[in-house]
C-alpha cells in the first residue's frame, strides 16, 4: 500500500483579477523509503503542490478537487487540529530560505523542545533535551549551539537546523522544497548527502522540489514534470535518462550541461511560462513547442501511459503515437 | 473605504455650501422657538439652550470645522513638504537642525503647543489653523523626509545627477513625483486630525465668537445642559463631528492600504 | 418655512442615504467573505479561551493573594462602616464647590469670594451683618460687644468683648484690633492688589489707638458712614500677631503663616488645606474648641468638609447622586431649576448682590458722544437676557445699586429696553440711520470669569442690531487679556460685573465713574479738549461724599437716587441685571442664611 | 556598542530636544497678550505699584536674563536635593514654587496615563492579533471598522456618553474627581492614589480610586486603541507571511503558539516603538480628559494657567511633559534593546 496516495488534485487561488489554477488534476502515489523529484519551472506549481500535502497552501488558496491519502487517511476532509498531529510527525516540510525560516527571537534548542512536547506532550523537559541534543549532533552541529540564536548561525547551519526540525519526530514523510537554492553551491552538495544519509537511516520518504533537473535526476527514483500546473510527464529516472517522451522534458534535459559530453550544445526552451490567468486553450506548452500541431492548439492532452511507470500528456503519443528522434548527438 | 470617505465628505461639505438655501432659520438668531425644546416637527433638532434652531445650527456648523481644518492642512503642506524636500536633499548640518527641532516638536504633545499658541493668537478660524498647524508640519517633514533619504540614492537619481541635472530639478522632477503618495495619505488623516483637534481647542474655550455656529462649539455647550436631558444639543453636533473625521479617517487608510504594496496579498 | 424645514429636512435625509448606501457598498465588499466567517468565529472563540485560561490563572493567584488578605478585608469593611458612619452622622458637612481659594487666606491680602468664605469661618471680626438683615445694615457684635461714633462719624469707639482667645489659648484685647488695622495698612504698599488697598483703608482710616485693653478707638480721615460695613467685612478680620508678622511680604499658601488654623479667633479652625497645582483639593474645618460663642452651641457642626469640582455640570451630578450634603457656588441656572423639581433636594434661593453693568469707552468716537451712548443703552434689551440666558434666575437692573439696599432706583426705566424709537431719533441726531449705521465692538470676557458672558453678550448683540441702526462686533478675551484691554482703553464697549465688599450703597454708587474701569468719563479733559461730561462727574462725586458723611438714612437715599438721575443722562456704566446666589442640599439641613451679604455661615447650618 | 554607552547617549541626545522646547514655550509665553503683572491688580495700580509686582515677579530684568537665570535653577542640584524637585521658578500667579506644584499634579497624570495605556494596548493588541489572523473576513472588516471610528470620535465627547452612561443613568460610577468624595483620599506616599491605597493596605480606598479611574482611563484607552488595533494589524499580517511562520505550522505546532509565541512575538517589536510614538498623542489626550472628568493632573494645570499668563507654571509643566515623553521613549528603546536577541547590548 502506498504511503501518500494523491487523486486528481486540483488546487485553486481565487484573486480579485480571477481565478489561477495553479494545479489541475495532479495524481501520483509515493510507497515508504522512495524518492520522488518534482521538477518544473518557477510559477508551475511544484510548490504549492508540495505544501498541499501537508494542507498549508497559502491564502486565498483553496484545495478545490481531489484527494490527499496519508497512510489511507484523507487529509483533505481532516479538521485543523487533526492536521495538526499530522504535520510535522508524519510529513514534514523543509523550506527554501533557511535564513527566515527560524523564529529569530527562539533560541535553536526551544525550537526542538516546543516541537517534541508539542507532538509527544507526556516527555519532560529533560528528556527532550537529551532527543535534541542527539537530533543536532546528528546535524554535525556542537550540541552546546542548540543554546544560540538562530542569527548566530550560518545559512548552510540553519538548512541543516531546518532539516533537524524536520527529521527530530522521524516522520514517515519529507518534502523538501528546493532545499539548496538559497545556499552557495559548494554548502548544496553536503546539505543534499546529508538528507540522503538521514532519509536512510530513517527510511523516510522524500519528495525533493526542485527547479534544478540535475539535482532530482541523480537523487531520486520518480520524477514528476510539472509545467503550468499541468503535469506533462511522471516517469522513473531510468527512463528519463533513456527516452524522455516530451517535449518539454526534453527541452530541459537539453538545458543541463553534462561533463561528458565535451562538444554538448546547450539549447534552452523558446518563449515564457504562460499568463496562469487566462493560460492557453489545449495543451499548456503547444505556444513553446516545436512539434504542436493544430490539435494542441484545441485540445487538452490526456495522461498517457507510453511504459512501464511512464505517463506523458501530449499528442504526439497515443495508440499509434509517432516516436520523436530525439535530437541527441550519440 | 476610500470611496465611503469620500462620499461621507462630500456630502458634508455639500451639505455645508448648500445651508444658507435649505436652513430654515438664522442658525444664530436666539429665541426663534422656546429654549431647549426637544425635536419637534417645527425644530426637527430641538432648539438650543438660548432657543436657536439646532437644524439650522447643524447645516451651517460644519463650515468652520471645514475651513480651519482645510486651511491648516494647506499651511502644513506648505511649509512641512518643501521644508523636508529641501532639508534631506541637502543634508549636513541644516538638515540635522531642521530635524532636531522637528523632533522636539514631534515628541511633543501636540494639543499642548496648538492651545499656548492658539491663547497667544486669539480667536478665529486663522489663529486656529496656524496654532493646529504647528503642531502637524513635523509628521509632513518626517515623511518626506525618510522617502527622499530612500529615493535620493535611487540609480535613475545618480543618472540624473551623472547627467549634470540641476538640483532643482532633480528634486521636483525625479525626487517629488515619489514622494507625493505618502504624502496624500498624511494629508489625508492630517484632517482628520486637524478636525478632533479644533473641536478640542473649542472645547478647552479657544474656539471661534459665539455668533458664528459651529459644531465643536454647540458640543461643548451642549454639554452643560446634558444632565438636564437635553442630549440633542450635545449628540448631533457630536455626530457630524464624528462623521466628517472618519470621512477623512477612511480615505487616509483606505489610501495608506492602497499605496502600501505590503499588505496587498 | 415649513416647506423650507421639509427641504432640509430631505437633504439630511439624501445624507443619511448616501452615508448608507456608501456602507451597504462597503459591506457588499464584505459579504463574499461571509464563507470564512465561522473560522473567523473559531479563531476568535480561541483567541478567547487563551485569555480566559490566562485569566483564569491569574484568578487563582488573584485569590490566593486575597486569602491573606481576608481578614484584612473584614477588619477595613467595618472601618468603611465606621468611616461612612462618621461621614453620615450629624457632625460632618460635605460641601461641593466649584470655587477654589485664589491665593491665600491672610485678611490683609485675601480679595476672593472663596477665600473670603473660608476667613469667614475661621475669623472674627469686631461686628458682623445679622443673619437675614433685609438691607443688611443691622449689625450684631462680634469681638466688640457696643460701639459708638461721633456726630462728625470721623472717630469710632469700640468695647471689646472679654475672655476671647485665639485658637491657640493667647487673650485677646484692643491691642490686637490696633496690630490687625496697622498691619493691613501697611501691607498695602507691598500688596497692592489686595483687599484693604481694594477698599482703601490707607484712605479712610487715619489711625487706631488703644483706649484700655478692651476699649479701642479709630481715628478716621473723613466724615464715614459705612464704616461698620467695613469692619464687618473679611479684611478687617482680627489676626493673631505671632502668627501674622507685619512686614510680611507676598503671602503664599505655602506659606504656613498664611493660612495657620491659630492665627484666627472664629468658630471654626482650618485643620487641613491640601492644594493641587495651585487648585483646592481639600480643606477641612473642625469646631475651634476656644469660639466665644460655643455657650449658645455655635458652632452647629463638627466638621465641615469642601469637595472641590472643576465645574458645574459635575458638581450638580454629584448633589443629584448625594455625594454631597450641599452645593455652593455654583450650579448653574438650568440645573437649579431642574434640581427644584427634584423632591430629593432642597434649593435655597438668595437676595442678589452681585450685579453686571455695560461700559462704554468715552475717550473716542462713537461714544464720546452722549447721545449715542444714551442710545444704544435704550436699545439694550435686559429682560431678553434674564429670561432667556438666566432663565429669569436673575432680574433687569436700573440702578447701580441692587434692590433691597439703601438707595435702589428704577433710574434706568426712564431709557426702557429695546425702546428702538428713542435709539433712532438719538442716533439720527448723532448722524447714524439705516444705511450709515453705527458701528463698533462689544467685549465680553471668555474665561469664564463671570457666568455665562458669551450668550449674554450674542443676546446684546441680537438686541441693539434689533434697531437696524447698529451693527455689533463681538470680541472676546480670556480673563488676563480682557483687563489688559481695559487698562489699554481698547476696547468700544464691554462687559463687567461687581460683588460688594460690604453690603453698602457706598460699594456701589462709585461704579459711575470708577476710574479703574477706565471710561474716562471722569476726566477733565479728552484728548485736550474739555470733557463734556465732567461737570456731571463733579456733581456725582460731591453727592457720594455727602452720602458718606450722614447717616440720615432718607437723606443717603435722596442722594443716590440723584446720583442714578445724572447717571442716565450720561450713561458712562449702564446698570444691566442683578444675579441672586443659591445653594442646593441633601435634606436634612437647616439654618442655611442667603442673605445680601452673600456670606454663606457655615457654622449656623446644621441638620 | 555597551548597554550603559546606549542609555548615556540617548539621554545626551534629550537634551538639546528639551532646551529647545523650552526655549521655544519661553518665546511663546512672553509674546502672548496680556501681561501677568497686571492680573494682579484687581483696579487699577499705580504705576510704583506695578513696577513692584514686576520686580517681585522677577520680569524686570531683560528676556535673556530671565531665560539665563531659568535654566540656571533648571540645573540647581542643591535645590533639587532640597526641595525633592527642580527649580522651575515661581508661579506668576500664585508665587508658590512651580516644581512643587506640578510634581503634586504630576502623580494624577502619571496614574491616568499609566492605566490608558494598558487598556489601549490590551483592547488594541487582542483585537489587533484577531483581525490579521482572520485575515480581509468579515470580522477583521469589523474590528477595523470600530478603530478607524474610536479614531474619529473627539475624546471629550466619548467621555461624556460614559459619564451620561455608567454616572447619571446607571450610577456605577463616578462622574469626576480621583476618589468618591465622601472618603478621603490616601495619605500622598507615591501621590498615585491605587498604590498609596494598597501601600497603607486599605482596600476599599483601593477600589474607590480605581472606581473613579475607570472612566477617564477607559475613554483615553479606548480612543488610543484605534490606532493600536491598526499598527497590530498591519505588524501582524507582515509577520505573517513570514516563512518560519508557515514553517512553524508545518511542524504542526499549536494555533496559539503559532500566532502568540511567533508572529506576535516577533511583530510586537515595531509595535512597541509606535506605542513609544503615541505616548505623546496620549498625553494631549490626557489633557482634554482631565478637563472633562475634574481630573486634578497636569493637563488641567496648563489649561487652567494659560489663562493667568503664567509663564512659569507653563514653562514648567511643558519641560515635565517633555522629560515625562523623552523618558518614555528612552524606556522604549531599551526594553527594544532587550527583547531582540538581535541586538545584543
Amino acid at each position: 500500500m502506498p504511503l501518500l496516495e494523491i487523486g486528481s488534485l486540483t488546487v485553486d487561488y481565487p484573486t480579485s483579477r480571477g481565478t489561477i489554477r495553479a494545479v489541475e488534476d495532479v495524481s501520483f502515489s509515493l510507497k515508504k523509503g522512495e524518492t520522488l523529484g518534482l521538477a518544473g519551472e518557477s510559477g508551475s506549481g511544484k510548490s504549492t503542490l508540495g505544501l498541499s500535502i501537508i494542507r498549508l497552501v497559502p491564502y486565498p488558496g483553496v484545495i478545490v478537487k481531489g484527494h490527499i491519502r496519508i497512510d489511507e487517511t484523507d487529509i483533505v476532509k481532516l479538521r485543523e487540529h487533526e492536521m495538526r498531529s499530522i504535520r510535522g510527525r508524519k510529513a514534514a516540510y523543509i523550506f527554501q530560505d533557511p535564513m527566515t525560516s527560524l523564529n529569530p527571537v527562539k533560541r535553536i534548542g526551544a525550537h526542538f523542545i516546543e516541537l517534541i512536547r508539542t507532538h509527544e506532550p507526556n516527555t519532560g523537559k529533560e528528556e527532550a533535551f537529551e532527543r535534541t541534543k542527539t537530533v543536532v549532533e546528528n546535524l554535525g552541529i556542537l550540541s552546546e549551539r542548540i543554546n544560540d540564536y538562530p542569527h548566530q548561525f550560518s545559512g548552510g547551519m540553519r538548512q541543516r537546523i531546518m532539516i533537524g526540525l524536520a527529521i527530530a519526530l522521524n516522520p514517515d514523510l519529507v518534502i523538501a522544497d528546493e532545499p539548496t537554492t538559497a545556499l552557495d553551491v559548494i554548502v548544496q552538495a553536503k546539505i543534499l548527502d546529508l538528507l540522503e544519509s538521514l532519509r536512510k537511516v530513517y527510511g523516510m520518504a522524500l519528495i525533493l522540489i526542485s527547479h534544478d533537473l540535475s539535482i532530482i535526476l541523480e537523487r531520486c527514483d520518480k520524477i514528476i514534470i510539472m509545467y503550468a500546473g499541468h503535469m506533462l510527464e511522471y516517469v522513473t529516472s531510468i527512463e528519463m535518462h533513456r527516452n524522455p517522451k516530451h517535449p518539454y522534458t526534453q527541452g530541459l534535459l537539453q538545458s543541463i550541461p553534462n561533463i561528458e559530453l565535451s562538444d554538448q550544445k546547450l539549447v534552452a526552451i523558446p518563449g515564457s511560462p504562460p499568463d496562469m490567468l487566462n493560460p492557453p486553450k489545449g495543451c499548456r506548452f503547444w505556444p513553446r513547442c516545436s512539434y504542436a500541431k493544430k490539435i494542441c492548439r484545441v485540445k487538452e492532452p490526456p495522461l498517457i501511459k507510453v511504459g512501464r511507470n511512464h505517463f506523458v500528456r501530449c499528442f504526439l503519443y497515443g495508440k499509434k503515437g509517432v516516436h520523436v528522434e530525439r535530437n541527441r548527438k550519440s | 473605504m476610500v470611496i465611503l470617505g469620500t462620499i461621507i465628505v462630500s456630502a458634508l461639505v455639500i451639505m455645508t455650501a448648500i445651508a444658507p438655501w435649505i436652513a430654515p432659520h438664522d442658525p444664530a438668531k436666539t429665541r426663534v422657538g422656546p429654549i431647549r425644546e426637544p425635536p419637534s416637527p417645527q425644530f426637527p433638532m430641538g432648539t438650543t439652550h438660548l432657543g436657536q434652531d439646532m437644524l439650522s445650527r447643524i447645516l451651517y456648523g460644519g463650515s468652520i470645522m471645514l475651513q480651519v481644518s482645510a486651511l491648516s492642512v494647506l499651511v502644513c503642506f506648505l511649509i512641512g513638504v518643501p521644508l523636508g524636500l529641501f532639508s534631506s536633499y541637502v543634508g549636513g548640518v541644516f538638515d540635522r537642525a531642521c530635524s532636531l527641532v522637528i523632533d522636539a516638536v514631534y515628541a511633543f504633545p501636540g494639543l499642548v503647543i496648538a492651545i499656548a499658541i492658539s491663547a497667544m493668537l486669539g480667536r478665529g478660524v486663522v489663529n486656529m489653523a496656524l496654532s493646529i498647524a504647528v503642531v502637524y508640519i513635523p509628521s509632513y517633514f518626517r515623511v518626506v523626509r525618510s522617502q527622499v533619504l530612500s529615493i535620493k540614492e535611487l540609480t535613475y537619481v545618480e543618472a540624473a545627477r551623472g547627467i549634470g541635472a540641476k538640483w532643482y530639478t532633480i528634486l521636483f522632477r525625479y525626487v517629488f513625483p515619489n514622494v507625493i503618495p505618502s504624502i496624500v495619505v498624511v494629508t489625508t488623516i492630517n484632517f482628520a486630525d486637524a478636525v478632533l483637534t479644533a473641536a478640542g481647542l473649542t472645547f478647552i474655550g479657544l474656539g471661534v465668537e459665539i455668533h458664528i455656529p459651529d459644531w465643536g462649539r454647540d458640543l461643548t455647550s451642549g454639554w452643560a445642559y446634558l444632565s438636564s436631558g437635553a442630549w440633542w444639543i450635545i449628540t448631533f453636533p457630536g455626530v457630524m463631528i464624528i462623521l466628517l473625521a472618519l470621512g477623512f479617517t477612511l480615505i487616509g487608510e483606505g489610501l495608506s492600504e492602497l499605496l502600501n504594496p505590503k499588505l496587498q496579498r | 418655512m415649513m416647506e423650507k424645514i421639509e427641504l432640509s429636512i430631505v437633504v439630511l435625509v439624501l445624507i443619511g442615504i448616501i452615508v448608507s448606501s456608501g456602507t451597504m457598498y462597503y459591506m457588499t465588499t464584505v459579504v463574499d467573505n461571509l464563507s470564512t466567517l465561522t473560522d473567523d468565529v473559531s479563531t476568535l472563540t480561541e483567541s478567547v479561551t487563551n485569555l480566559t485560561s490566562t485569566i483564569s490563572d491569574l484568578a487563582l493567584i488573584m485569590s490566593e493573594g486575597f486569602q491573606e488578605y481576608a481578614e484584612a478585608i473584614a477588619a477595613l469593611t467595618a472601618r468603611l462602616a465606621a468611616i461612612e458612619a462618621g461621614l453620615a452622622t450629624k457632625e460632618t458637612l460635605i460641601v461641593g464647590t466649584t470655587d477654589s481659594v485664589e491665593k491665600t487666606l491672610d485678611p490683609a491680602q485675601a480679595y476672593d469670594y472663596f477665600g473670603w468664605c473660608i476667613l469667614q469661618q475661621i475669623g472674627g471680626t469686631l461686628v458682623s451683618v445679622e443673619p437675614g438683615s433685609p438691607k443688611g445694615s443691622d449689625f450684631i457684635p462680634d469681638l466688640a460687644v457696643n460701639w459708638s461714633s461721633n456726630d462728625d462719624l470721623d472717630i469710632w469707639d469700640f468695647n471689646l468683648r472679654e475672655g476671647v482667645t485665639f485658637s491657640d489659648g493667647t487673650e485677646f484685647n484692643a491691642t490686637h484690633v490696633k496690630y490687625s488695622f496697622d498691619r493691613a495698612i501697611a501691607l498695602i504698599p507691598s500688596i497692592p492688589e489686595g483687599a484693604p488697598a481694594g477698599l482703601g483703608y490707607d484712605a479712610i482710616i487715619d489711625r487706631t489707638e488703644v483706649l484700655d485693653t478692651y476699649k479701642v478707638r479709630f481715628h478716621l480721615k473723613m466724615s464715614f458712614s459705612p464704616f461698620l460695613g467695613i469692619l464687618a467685612s473679611r479684611s478687617s478680620t482680627i489676626v493673631n500677631p505671632q502668627y501674622a508678622p507685619i512686614a510680611q511680604i507676598n503671602h503664599t499658601t505655602a506659606d504656613p503663616r498664611a493660612s495657620t488654623p491659630v492665627a484666627f479667633a472664629g468658630p471654626y479652625v482650618l485643620s487641613k488645606w491640601n492644594r493641587v497645582a495651585g487648585r483646592d483639593v481639600e480643606i477641612k474645618l473642625d469646631a475651634n474648641p476656644n469660639y466665644w460663642d460655643l455657650a449658645s452651641g455655635y458652632p452647629r457642626m463638627a466638621h465641615v468638609i469642601f469637595r472641590f469640582y472643576s465645574d458645574a455640570a459635575t458638581l450638580r451630578l454629584a448633589i443629584e447622586a448625594g455625594d454631597i450634603d450641599m452645593a455652593y457656588r455654583h450650579t448653574s441656572p438650568t440645573d437649579v431649576l431642574d434640581l427644584e423639581d427634584n423632591p430629593n433636594v432642597k434649593v435655597w434661593w438668595g437676595t442678589g448682590a452681585a450685579i453686571q453693568y455695560f461700559c462704554f469707552q468715552t475717550k473716542r468716537a462713537p461714544f464720546n458722544d452722549t447721545r449715542v451712548r444714551v442710545a444704544v443703552t435704550a436699545a439694550l434689551n435686559r429682560t431678553a437676557v434674564c429670561d432667556t440666558v438666566f432663565l429669569g434666575l436673575s432680574d433687569p437692573l436700573y440702578s447701580i445699586i441692587p434692590p433691597g439696599m439703601l438707595g435702589h432706583t428704577e433710574a434706568f426705566q426712564k431709557l426702557g429696553d429695546a425702546n428702538y424709537t428713542l435709539t433712532t431719533s438719538l442716533l439720527a441726531a448723532a448722524g447714524y440711520d439705516a444705511t450709515n449705521k453705527l458701528v463698533f465692538d462689544l467685549w465680553y470676557e471668555s474665561s469664564g470669569h463671570y457666568p455665562m458672558s458669551a450668550e449674554q453678550a450674542l443676546m446684546y448683540k441680537e438686541a441693539l442690531e434689533g434697531s437696524g441702526v447698529i451693527t455689533v462686533t463681538l470680541k472676546s478675551a480670556d480673563w488676563a487679556g480682557y483687563k489688559q484691554n481695559r487698562d489699554s482703553e481698547i476696547m468700544d464697549a464691554y462687559i463687567y460685573g461687581w460683588y460688594p465688599d460690604y453690603v453698602d450703597p457706598d460699594n456701589y454708587a462709585f461704579l459711575y465713574w470708577a476710574k479703574w474701569i477706565h471710561t474716562n468719563y471722569y476726566n477733565e479733559t479728552i484728548n485736550g479738549l474739555p470733557n463734556p461730561s465732567y461737570p456731571a462727574y463733579l456733581q456725582q462725586v460731591a453727592l457720594y461724599d455727602e452720602a458718606r458723611a450722614t447717616t440720615n438714612i432718607t437723606l443717603r437715599e435722596e442722594l443716590y437716587a440723584q446720583i442714578d438721575e445724572i447717571a442716565v443722562e450720561q450713561c458712562s456704566v449702564v446698570p444691566l441685571w442683578v444675579g441672586s446666589g443659591w445653594a442646593v442640599t441633601t435634606p436634612p439641613i437647616y439654618g442655611v442664611f442667603l442673605d445680601i451679604t452673600q456670606d454663606m455661615r457655615y457654622w449656623l447650618i446644621y441638620k | 556598542m555597551g548597554l550603559r554607552s546606549y542609555i548615556i547617549t540617548r539621554i545626551l541626545l534629550t537634551i538639546p530636544t528639551l532646551l529647545l522646547l523650552l526655549s521655544m514655550v519661553f518665546l511663546i509665553m512672553r509674546v502672548l497678550p496680556g501681561d501677568p503683572v497686571a492680573l494682579h491688580f484687581e483696579k487699577k495700580a499705580t504705576p510704583e505699584q506695578m513696577e513692584s509686582m514686576r520686580r517681585a515677579l522677577g520680569l524686570d530684568t531683560p528676556l535673556w536674563t530671565q531665560y539665563i537665570e531659568y535654566l540656571g535653577g533648571l540645573v540647581d542640584i542643591g535645590y533639587i536635593l532640597e526641595h525633592g524637585y527642580p527649580n522651575l521658578g515661581k508661579s506668576m500667579q500664585t508665587f508658590e514654587e512651580v516644581g512643587g506644584q506640578i510634581f503634586s499634579a504630576f502623580p494624577a497624570t502619571l496614574e491616568l496615563a499609566f492605566y490608558s495605556m494598558i487598556i489601549a494596548s490590551v483592547i488594541g493588541i487582542l483585537l489587533g492579533v484577531i483581525s490579521s489572523k482572520s485575515y480581509n473576513s468579515i470580522l477583521d472588516h469589523l474590528i477595523r471598522g470600530v478603530g478607524t471610528v474610536t479614531y474619529a470620535v473627539p475624546i471629550f465627547f466619548l467621555g461624556i456618553v460614559f459619564q451620561l452612561i455608567f454616572g447619571v443613568y446607571l450610577r456605577w460610577l463616578p462622574t469626576g474627581l480621583r476618589i468618591n468624595p465622601a472618603v478621603d483620599p490616601p495619605a500622598t506616599i507615591t501621590g498615585l492614589y491605587t498604590i498609596d491605597s494598597l501601600l497603607q493596605g486599605n482596600l476599599f480606598k483601593f477600589f474607590e480610586s480605581l472606581k473613579a479611574l475607570l472612566l477617564p482611563s477607559l475613554t483615553l484607552g479606548i480612543i488610543l486603541s484605534g490606532i493600536f488595533i491598526r499598527m497590530t494589524r498591519t505588524n501582524m499580517l507582515e509577520t505573517l507571511r513570514l516563512d518560519f511562520v508557515t514553517a512553524a505550522k508545518a511542524r504542526g505546532l499549536k494555533e496559539s503558539t503559532v500566532t502568540y509565541g511567533y508572529a506576535l512575538r516577533n511583530a510586537f517589536l515595531p509595535i512597541l516603538t509606535m506605542m513609544g510614538l503615541q505616548f505623546a498623542i496620549l498625553l494631549g489626550g490626557a489633557i482634554l480628559t482631565e478637563t472633562t472628568f475634574s481630573w486634578p493632573g497636569l493637563g488641567r494645570y496648563i489649561v487652567d494657567r494659560i489663562n493667568f499668563r503664567d509663564y512659569t507654571a507653563i514653562q514648567g509643566a511643558v519641560v515635565v511633559f517633555g522629560l515625562f515623553v523623552t523618558l518614555v521613549s528612552l524606556v522604549v528603546d531599551i526594553l527594544y534593546a532587550y527583547l531582540d536577541p538581535r541586538i545584543r547590548l
